[in-house]
C-alpha cells in the first residue's frame, strides 16, 4: 500500500480528450490579437497622446453630448423596435407554414447585404416628403426624413437581422411540452405566451436587441442621409467621429470613438455575463 | 369524473397510431396504459386531455361532451413525462400557475392562492424547497412538484405520462405508493402511462394493455395475469416459455421432447403451451407430466430467487427457456451451468393452434391457483 | 504606358478629368514621345489628404479645398511648402464662385444673401463641418455681412448669420447629398453650392425647373493643385506630374474646364465664355478671415464662431 | 357523431391569431424591406433596360464587381477557419477567459465600421507604428488590395462564430467522443463526424460572411483610397457613381448587389429544403 | 486484459465526485457499477476510458500504466448511454468507422472492411439494416449498432453507460441475455453502468455498489444479496423493513411490538433489525417469535406473488411495511385491507447500534440459506 502511493500521489497528467485544443484556441487567440486588438492599439495610442483633461473636454463637448443624446435614444427606440418586429419576424418564420415563407426568410437578411449608403439613400428617397411613405405620413403630419425619427427608420433598417437570427434558434429549440402544461392549467394563449415562452426567449431576444442596439449606435452610413444633420437635433455620434476626421483631428475622433466602443463593449460584455446568470439559473449548470 | 372514450382513432401522416377504440373510466378510478414503446399510450392520454384532437369519436366526462372542448376548458391535470416545469419560475410560482391564470371572476385573491400553494407544497413534502428553481431539485422532487402543480387546479381528471420513467427504483417505489395514498384520499379520475408492468400492476385499478393502436385487454391487474386473453398480452406480461407442440397419442410432441395431457379437462390439439418460469420446477429425470430436457445455461441467483435459463435438449424452441426458483427449492435441486435438467410445469396456459381466441388455463397437480380478488 | 501617375481628385471631378486625361496624354505623348497612364481617385477632399498622409501613393492632387493640399505640406512634407507659388493663380488653373439654385419661377423672390435670411425660406446647403463647399457658403455670407454691415459691426454680422443659419433646412454632409435633398427631395427653397455646380444641376434635373442665382457679392471659391513630391520623387514621376498640372492652364485646357462651368483665367477663354458667367464682387477668403488657417481656427474649428452661432 | 377536426394546442395557432401575425409580418416586411428593395430596383430602371445594361457593361463597374468577388473570396475563407477554430475552442474545452474570449469576439459589432477602418489606416498607415516599418520596407497594404481584404475581414469575421458556437454547444461533445475512444485522429475526427453535423450552420455562417463582405461600404471606403479601375470595390463605386451624378449607374449596381444577396440567400433556403425533404422522406420510408 | 485502478479521485470544481478508490478487475469479468443517481457511476467509467482525467491515482491495463495515455491509445470500447451514433453515417458506415481511421500501416483494406462490417452487424443481427441511417433505427436497433461499432476495433475492454437504460424492458431483457453471451464468447474484459439492481445482478461477474464517490461493496451477485456489509447496500438492493427496536428481557422491543432473540447464536444489543420483504410470513396472531401488530393497507398481487403493504400498530416505523407472499401462503391466509396481522420474521440482518460494522445474519427457525455459489 504505502509503496504505491508515492506514486499514486503525483497527480496524474491528463491529456484533453479532444484534439486541437492548443491549435485551436491558439490561433484564435493570434488571430483575434492581430485583426481585433492590434488595430484597438491605434485607438489607443491616439487618445493616449491627449491629456486626461483633454479626454473629457473633447467627448464632453456640448454637441457631442447632444449627439449622444440622439445616437442613444433612437438607437434605444430603434432596437426596441427590432426586438417587436424582430421577434414577430422569427416567430411566423418558425411557428407557422405559408407560401413564401423561405423567401422572406431569405429577406431577413437583406440589410446585412446592401452597402449602408445604398440603404440611406434608399429609405430617404421613400421617406421624404415627395416619397411613396412620406406622402402618406405627411399627410398625418408626421415627418420622418430629415427629423430624429429618420435615424431611426435607418437605425432599425440596417440592424434588424441581429435580432431575427439569435431568436429564431431558440424558438426553434423550445420544447413544447412548457407550452402545452401552462395550456393545460388553463392559462389563455397570452398568458403562455407572456409568461412562459418569452421568458425563456429572454436571453436570445435581449442578446439581440443588444447587437441590434450596439449596431445602431455605430451605424453611419445609412443614417446620415435621412437624418437631416442639424446640430444638437439629428446630428449622431458617428457624425460628429466623422467631422473630427474631417478636421485632421485625430485624437478627438480616436476619443469619442472610444466612448462609443467602451460602451458597446461593456453592454455586451454584461449582458454576457447576465446570459449566463440567467441560462444557469434554467438549466442548473 | 368518469370518462367515456368512443370510437377514438388517429393518423399522424400515413400512419394509424390508434384504430378505432372505446374505453370507459368510472369515477375515482385509478387507470394504467400499458404497452410496448410506440403503442399509442401517449397519443390516447393526449387525446384524452385534448392536447391532441382526435380524427374520429367522441369523448365524454362525465355527462358533458368535451370532445370539441379546447385543452384549456376540459380542466384536466396532466403530468408530463419530463415534467415541463417552468424553469424561469420557482417552485412555488409553478404551483400557483394555474390559480394565477384563472378567470379574474374565479382566481383566488393573492393570500390565498399564497394559502393553497404552501398547503400543496406540504403535501408533497416539499414546503422547504418554496424558493428553489426546477433546476436545483432532483429528478424525485421534480415530479412531486409536477403533481402539485397539476393538483392546484382541483382537477376532476389527473393524466399522468410515465410519471416515474426516468427516477431510481428506490424513488420511484416511494413516489408510486405516495400517488396512490393521495388519488385515495382526494378522489380524482386518473389515467397513467407507463410501460412497467410492475408499475402498472401495482397502482392501477385496471390496466389498459395496449399494442399498435389498439386496446388488447382491460382488466383489474389479478384478473390480467390471471387470464390474459392474448398471446400478446401473455408475453408482455413477464417472462413466459413456450413450448409448441403437436397432439401425438394424447401427449404434446416436440422431436424428443413432450409433455402429457393437463389433469385439466381440456380436449388437446396441436398449439402451443405457455408457461410462467416460475410454474417450472427441475428434476434431474423426466417425471410422468413431462419429458422435457434442457441444458442449463446459467444460473443467477436474484435477490429472493435463483433463476435458470435453460437451453432446449434435442428439440426445438425460438427462445431461451428460464425457470425462477425459490432458494429452498435451489437448494433441493442444485444444478450446475452445463448439467441436463428436465423440467416440469405445473400450470400452462395453451394456445390452440389457429384459433384466436383466449388461451385455456390448463395444469397438472393441484398447484394453488393465484389469487383474483384485490 | 511607359508611366503611371495617380491623380488624387474630389469627389466630383470624375467627369473632369475623365475628359482632360486623354488630352494630357496626347500632349505628353507628342512631346516626350511617351505614353503615360492616368490612374484617378475621386473622394471626398479633405477625406483624400488624409489617405495621402498616411500613405495613399498619389503623385498629384487636384482638389477643391486649399487646406486640404496645405495640410499635405504641414503634416507631411509631402507637398513643397511653396506650393502656392509653383503655378499661377495660386496654383489654382480654375476657380468658382459660390451661387444659389432657387426652384421655377424664384417663388421666395431670392436675389442676394440678404434674401437668404428672411422668414420661410429654406436653405440646403452642405454641412461646413464636413464639406469644403459648405465652408465656402459660409465664408460667402460672412463676406457679404462684412460687406453690408461693416467690417466692425460684428453684432449685426453674427445677428444675420444666425438667421441665416436657423434657416438650413438639411445639413447634409457633402455637396451631392445637398443637391440630393433640394432637388429629390423637393427639401428647401434655396441650394447653395459651387457655380459649377449649380450649372450641372440644371443640366442633369431639367433647365426649366430651376434657375441659377449669382449673387452680387460672393466668394472666390479655388481648386487648388499640387505635385505631391515626396511621392512622385519616390516613383520617379516627377516631370510628368508637374507637366499634368502646368497644362491645365493651356488653352485648350482651359476651354475644357470652361465647358465643364468652371471659371478660367486665360482671357481668350475668358472672352468666348462670358455670357455664361456675370460679373461678380468676389472676396477672398484673405479679406473675409484673413486666409484659410485663420479661418479654420477662428471660425470653424471646436466651439468657435460657427458652433457659438448654432448653438440653441 | 365523429368529428375530424383538429385541435389547436399550440400557442398561436388559432386561425385568427395565425393568419393575423402572418399578415402583420407580411406588410411590416413588405413596408419596411421589400419596398426599399423594389425602390432600388425602380430606381435602376428608371432609365431602361438599355441603361441598365450599358451602365453594368462601364469597365469601371466590372473592375468594381471584380475586385467585390476577390475581396470576398479571400475573407470568407480566413473567416471560415478562423470561426471554426474560435467556435471549437470555445465549445470544446474549459478554460479560464472563454467568456472574455466570446465578447471580444464581438468586438465589429460594437465597432463603428468608418472607425474599425480607421483603426487600421493609424495602424498601418504611414503614420502608424507598423505602417512606418511598412512605408520603409515599401509594403503597400493599405489603399491597395490588401487593406481592403483586413477590414472586410475585420467587419465579417464575427458570423462564423457565432452561427457555429450556439448550435455546437447544444450537440455537445459526445459524438466527438465517441469518434476519439474509436481511434480517430483530430483531422478524420473534424471532416467525418463533426463537420457534417454542422455544414448547415457554417454555410449559413459563410452566406452571412460573403453577404456583409459583399456589401461593407464605411470601413473599406477609409482604407481604399479609391483609386478607379484598381481599388474601387462595388460599393463604393456605387458611391462615386452617385455622387457624381450618376444615380441610374448607381442604383443598376446597388440592385446587382441587393440580386447577389438574394441569390445566395434563396440558394441557401432551397438546399436547406432538399436536405429537409430529403431527409424526411429516409426517416418516413 | 485486467483493469488496475488505485487511489483514483477527481473533483468538479468544490465537488467531489469520487473519493480515492481503487478496484481490481480480472481479464474477461463482466462488472456492474450500480448505485443511485449522481453517485460517480458514470464519472469512474469515463475516467477509465480516459474521457476524463482523474485528480489522482493511477490506472493499469494489464501490466501498462495507461494513467497518462490519450483515450485514442487506451484502445477501448465505450457505448455511451444515448449510443451517440454518427447521425450522418449509415449503420454500415458507423460500423466501420474505427477501422477505417485506423493508421495506413494497420488499416485493413477496403473489402476486408466490408467483411468485417458485414461480419459484426450478423453478430448483432441487424445485417439488413446497414443502409439505414440511425433516425430510422429503434432504440433497441440503435444499441446493438453501437455495440457493434465499439466491437468494431477489437478492444480488449469494453466500457459501457447504462446500455440498457432507455429501452423496453423486453427488448432489455433480450439485448442482456445476448451481452452476457457475447461477452463470454470473446472475452474481452467489460464494465457497465446500471442503477437498475437486477440487471447488475443478473448480468455482472462481480458488483460495485457505489454510493457518493465511495464504493460500498465489491462482490459477486449472490455473495451481495447475502452479505450486504452497510445499510446503504441493504437498501439498495431492494426492499427491507426496518425494526428499530431496544434490548429489554432479551427481546427487541419498539413499543407494543417486540421480536425475539433469534435462534442463531448472536449477543444482542439495541440496534436495528432489516428484514427482506419475502422473508416475512403474516399470521392472525403474535407467534413465539414475534409480535409485531400490523395493518393491512394494500394487498397487490403482482405476477407470481401477492405484495402486502402494511403500517404499524400501535409501534413506530418510518416506512411502511412490506410483505412479500407466494400465491400459496397467501391463499392459506388472505387478508384483507385493513384487517390488523402479525409478522413474523424468518430472516433478518442485524444492525448493532452505534457500530459501522457489517450486519449480523440471524434467523429464527430453519429457513434455507441463500445459495452462494453460481
Ligand atoms: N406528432 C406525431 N407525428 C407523427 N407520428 C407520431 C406523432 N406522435 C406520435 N407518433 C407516432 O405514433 C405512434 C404512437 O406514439 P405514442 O407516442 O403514442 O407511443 P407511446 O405508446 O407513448 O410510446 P412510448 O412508450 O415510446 O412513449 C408512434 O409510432 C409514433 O411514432
Ligand atoms: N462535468 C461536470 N461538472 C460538474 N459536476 C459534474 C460533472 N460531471 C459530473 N458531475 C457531478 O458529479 C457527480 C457524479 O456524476 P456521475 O455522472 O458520475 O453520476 P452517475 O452515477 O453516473 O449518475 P446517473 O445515474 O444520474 O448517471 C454528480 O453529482 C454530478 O452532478
Ligand atoms: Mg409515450
Ligand atoms: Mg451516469
Amino acid at each position: 500500500m504505502s509503496t504505491t502511493l508515492s506514486a499514486a500521489s503525483a497527480k496524474p497528467r491528463h491529456k484533453r480528450v479532444l484534439p486541437g485544443f492548443g491549435l485551436s484556441l491558439g490561433s484564435s487567440l493570434f488571430f483575434i490579437s492581430l485583426i481585433l486588438l492590434l488595430p484597438m492599439t491605434g485607438l489607443v495610442m491616439q487618445t493616449a497622446n491627449m491629456g486626461w483633461s483633454e479626454y473629457w473636454y473633447v467627448i464632453t463637448d456640448e454637441r457631442v453630448v447632444a449627439s449622444y443624446k440622439v445616437t442613444i435614444w433612437a438607437a434605444v427606440i430603434a432596437s426596441v423596435f427590432n426586438g417587436l418586429f424582430g421577434l414577430l419576424l422569427a416567430w411566423v418564420l418558425v411557428r407557422y407554414e405559408f407560401p413564401g415563407k423561405r423567401i422572406l426568410d431569405a429577406l431577413v437578411d437583406l440589410p446585412f447585404a446592401l452597402p449602408t449608403a445604398v440603404a440611406g439613400i434608399t429609405l430617404a428617397t421613400l421617406y421624404a416628403e415627395n416619397g411613396w411613405y412620406g406622402q402618406l405620413l405627411a399627410e398625418l403630419g408626421i415627418k420622418v426624413a430629415y427629423t430624429p425619427l429618420g435615424i431611426v427608420v435607418a437605425m432599425s433598417f440596417t440592424s434588424i437581422p441581429f435580432v431575427v437570427r439569435t431568436v429564431q434558434p431558440v424558438l426553434e429549440e423550445l420544447a413544447p411540452e412548457e407550452e402545452e402544461a401552462g395550456i393545460t392549467l388553463g392559462a389563455s394563449d397570452w398568458s403562455v405566451f407572456r409568461r412562459i415562452i418569452l421568458p425563456s426567449l429572454w436571453p436570445a431576444l435581449v442578446t439581440g436587441v443588444a447587437l441590434s442596439f450596439t449596431r445602431s449606435l455605430g451605424e453611419f452610413g445609412a443614417v446620415i442621409f435621412v437624418a437631416g444633420n442639424m446640430p444638437y437635433i439629428s446630428e449622431i455620434t458617428s457624425l460628429m467621429i466623422f467631422v473630427r476626421l474631417q478636421e485632421f483631428d485625430f485624437p478627438a475622433a480616436s476619443a469619442i470613438a472610444s466612448v462609443v466602443l467602451i460602451a458597446s463593449l461593456l453592454l455586451l460584455f454584461a449582458i454576457n455575463i447576465w446570459q449566463a446568470r440567467y441560462l444557469k439559473r434554467l438549466h442548473g449548470r | 369524473m368518469s370518462i367515456r372514450l368512443e370510437n377514438i382513432s388517429k393518423t399522424f401522416g400515413q400512419f394509424q397510431a390508434l384504430s378505432p377504440l372505446s374505453l370507459n373510466i368510472d369515477e375515482g378510478e385509478m387507470i394504467g396504459l400499458l404497452g410496448p414503446s410506440g403503442s399509442g399510450k401517449t397519443t390516447l392520454l393526449r387525446i384524452i386531455a385534448g392536447l391532441e384532437g382526435a380524427d374520429s369519436g367522441r369523448i365524454q366526462f362525465g355527462e358533458r361532451d368535451v370532445t370539441n372542448l379546447h385543452v384549456r376548458d376540459r380542466h384536466v391535470g396532466f403530468v408530463f413525462q419530463n415534467y415541463a416545469l417552468f424553469r424561469h419560475m420557482t417552485v412555488a410560482d409553478n404551483v400557483a400557475f394555474g390559480l394565477e391564470v384563472m378567470d379574474a371572476k374565479q382566481r383566488p385573491n393573492k393570500a390565498e392562492i399564497q394559502q393553497r400553494v404552501k398547503h400543496l407544497l406540504e403535501m408533497v413534502q416539499l414546503g422547504h424547497l418554496a424558493n428553489r428553481y426546477p433546476s436545483q431539485l432532483s429528478g424525485g422532487q421534480k415530479q412531486r412538484i409536477a403533481l402539485a402543480r397539476a393538483l392546484a387546479t382541483k382537477p376532476d381528471v389527473l393524466l399522468l405520462d410515465e410519471p416515474f420513467g426516468a427516477l431510481d427504483a428506490k424513488v420511484r417505489k416511494e413516489l408510486r405508493r405516495w400517488l396512490r395514498s393521495l388519488h385515495d384520499e382526494i378522489g380524482f379520475t386518473s389515467v397513467f402511462v407507463t410501460h412497467d408492468q410492475e408499475e402498472a400492476l401495482e397502482l392501477s385499478d385496471r390496466v389498459v394493455v395496449m399494442s399498435n393502436g389498439h386496446i388488447e385487454q382491460v382488466d383489474e391487474p389479478a384478473q390480467l395475469y390471471a387470464q390474459p386473453n392474448s398471446r400478446f398480452v401473455f408475453d408482455f406480461l413477464g417472462n413466459v416459455n413456450v413450448f409448441d407442440g403437436k397432439l401425438e397419442q394424447s401427449r404434446l410432441n416436440n422431436e424428443q421432447a413432450w409433455i402429457s395431457a393437463p389433469s385439466s379437462d381440456v380436449p388437446l390439439n396441436n398449439g402451443q403451451l405457455y408457461i410462467r418460469s416460475h410454474e417450472l420446477a427441475l428434476h434431474t429425470d423426466a417425471t410422468a407430466v413431462a419429458n422435457l430436457p434442457l441444458r442449463v445455461v446459467a444460473v443467477n441467483p436474484i435477490g429472493p430467487e435463483v433463476r435458470v435459463e435453460l437451453e432446449p435438449h434435442e428439440w426445438q424452441s425460438e427462445q431461451i427457456w428460464e425457470a425462477d426458483l425459490s432458494h429452498a427449492d435451489y437448494a433441493r435441486n442444485p444444478v450446475k451451468r452445463g448439467e441436463i435438467v428436465f423440467a416440469e410445469p405445473k400450470n400452462a396456459y395453451f394456445f390452440r393452434e389457429g384459433s384466436q381466441q383466449a388461451p385455456e388455463q390448463v395444469s397438472w397437480d393441484s398447484a394453488s391457483q393465484p389469487v383474483k380478488a384485490k | 504606358a511607359d508611366q503611371t501617375i495617380l491623380n488624387t481628385s474630389y469627389d466630383i471631378a470624375r467627369e473632369l478629368f475623365a475628359s482632360y486625361n486623354p488630352v494630357f496624354q496626347k500632349h505628353w505623348e507628342e512631346k516626350t514621345g511617351q505614353t503615360v497612364e492616368i490612374k484617378q481617385s475621386h473622394a471626398g477632399s479633405s477625406k483624400q489628404a488624409r489617405s495621402i498622409l498616411q500613405g495613399l501613393p498619389a503623385d498629384v492632387v487636384t482638389f477643391n479645398q486649399v487646406t486640404d493640399v496645405q495640410i499635405l505640406a504641414d503634416r507631411g512634407k509631402l507637398v513643397a511648402e511653396d506650393w502656392k507659388q509653383k503655378l499661377p493663380n495660386n496654383s489654382s488653373p480654375y476657380y468658382s464662385t459660390t451661387a444659389f439654385l432657387v426652384r421655377k419661377g424664384n417663388p421666395k423672390n431670392i436675389h442676394d444673401w440678404g434674401d437668404l435670411a428672411k422668414e420661410d425660406v429654406g436653405l440646403v446647403f452642405p454641412n461646413p463641418k464636413t464639406s469644403g463647399n459648405g465652408r465656402y457658403t459660409y465664408l460667402a455670407a460672412l463676406g457679404y455681412a462684412q460687406d453690408q454691415f461693416g467690417q466692425d459691426n460684428t453684432d449685426a454680422q453674427e445677428g444675420f448669420l444666425k438667421t441665416f443659419l436657423a434657416n438650413v433646412s438639411v445639413f447634409d454632409t457633402g455637396g451631392r447629398g445637398a443637391t440630393t435633398t433640394f432637388v429629390e427631395r423637393g427639401i428647401g427653397d434655396v441650394l447653395i453650392t459651387f457655380e459649377s455646380e449649380v450649372n450641372n444641376i440644371r443640366q442633369q434635373y431639367g433647365v426649366d425647373d430651376y434657375e441659377v442665382v449669382v449673387p452680387k457679392t460672393s466668394i472666390l471659391a479655388e481648386f487648388p493643385v499640387a505635385v505631391v513630391e515626396r511621392n512622385s520623387k519616390k516613383n520617379g514621376t516627377l516631370d510628368v506630374s508637374t507637366e499634368y498640372l502646368s497644362y491645365l492652364y493651356s488653352e485648350e485646357s482651359q476651354r475644357l474646364l470652361a465647358s465643364f462651368n468652371y471659371r478660367v483665367h486665360n482671357d481668350v477663354v475668358k472672352a468666348e465664355v462670358a455670357d455664361r458667367f456675370p460679373e461678380v464682387k468676389l472676396l477672398t477668403v484673405e479679406e473675409i478671415a484673413g486666409g484659410w488657417p485663420q479661418a479654420m481656427q477662428n471660425i470653424f474649428a471646436n466651439g468657435k464662431q460657427l458652433d457659438q452661432l448654432q448653438r440653441r | 357523431m365523429a368529428s375530424g377536426q383538429r385541435h389547436q394546442q399550440r400557442v398561436g395557432d388559432r386561425p385568427a391569431v395565425k393568419y393575423t401575425l402572418i399578415g402583420l409580418t407580411l406588410v411590416l416586411t413588405a413596408v419596411l424591406l421589400v419596398v426599399p428593395l423594389i425602390s432600388i430596383f425602380q430606381q435602376a430602371f428608371v432609365d431602361g433596360l438599355a441603361v441598365y445594361w450599358d451602365s453594368l457593361g462601364d469597365p469601371d463597374t466590372l473592375h468594381a464587381i471584380g475586385l467585390t468577388m476577390f475581396v470576398a473570396l479571400l475573407t470568407v475563407p480566413i473567416n471560415l477557419v478562423f470561426g471554426v477554430l474560435l467556435a471549437w475552442s470555445v465549445t470544446r474545452f474549459e478554460f479560464p477567459g472563454r467568456k472574455l474570449l466570446m465578447t471580444l469576439m464581438d468586438i465589429p459589432f460594437a465597432v463603428s465600421p468608418v472607425v474599425a477602418g480607421l483603426l487600421y489606416l493609424l495602424l498601418y498607415g504611414n503614420n502608424g507604428w507598423i505602417g512606418a516599418w511598412l512605408f520603409e520596407h515599401d509594403l503597400q497594404l493599405m489603399f491597395a488590395w490588401p487593406g481592403i481584404v483586413m477590414v472586410t475581414v475585420f467587419v465579417t469575421c464575427p458570423f462564423v462564430a457565432r452561427e457555429l458556437i450556439p448550435l455546437m454547444q447544444q450537440q455537445g461533445r459526445e459524438d466527438e467522443e465517441a469518434a476519439v475512444i474509436l481511434g480517430a485522429s483530430g483531422w478524420q475526427l473534424f471532416r467525418r463526424v463533426t463537420l457534417p453535423n454542422i455544414k448547415w450552420a457554417l454555410l449559413y455562417g459563410v452566406i452571412l460572411t460573403n453577404a456583409r463582405a459583399v456589401g461593407e461600404f464605411g470601413a473599406v471606403s477609409v482604407v481604399s483610397g479609391n483609386i478607379r479601375g484598381e481599388t474601387n470595390t462595388l460599393p463604393l463605386h456605387i458611391q462615386l457613381l452617385y455622387e457624381d451624378y450618376q444615380a441610374t449607374a448607381a442604383f443598376a449596381s446597388a440592385s446587382l448587389l441587393a440580386v447577389i444577396a438574394l441569390i445566395t440567400l434563396i440558394f441557401k433556403a432551397f438546399i436547406e429544403w432538399r436536405q429537409e425533404r430529403a431527409h424526411k422522406a429516409e426517416s418516413t420510408h
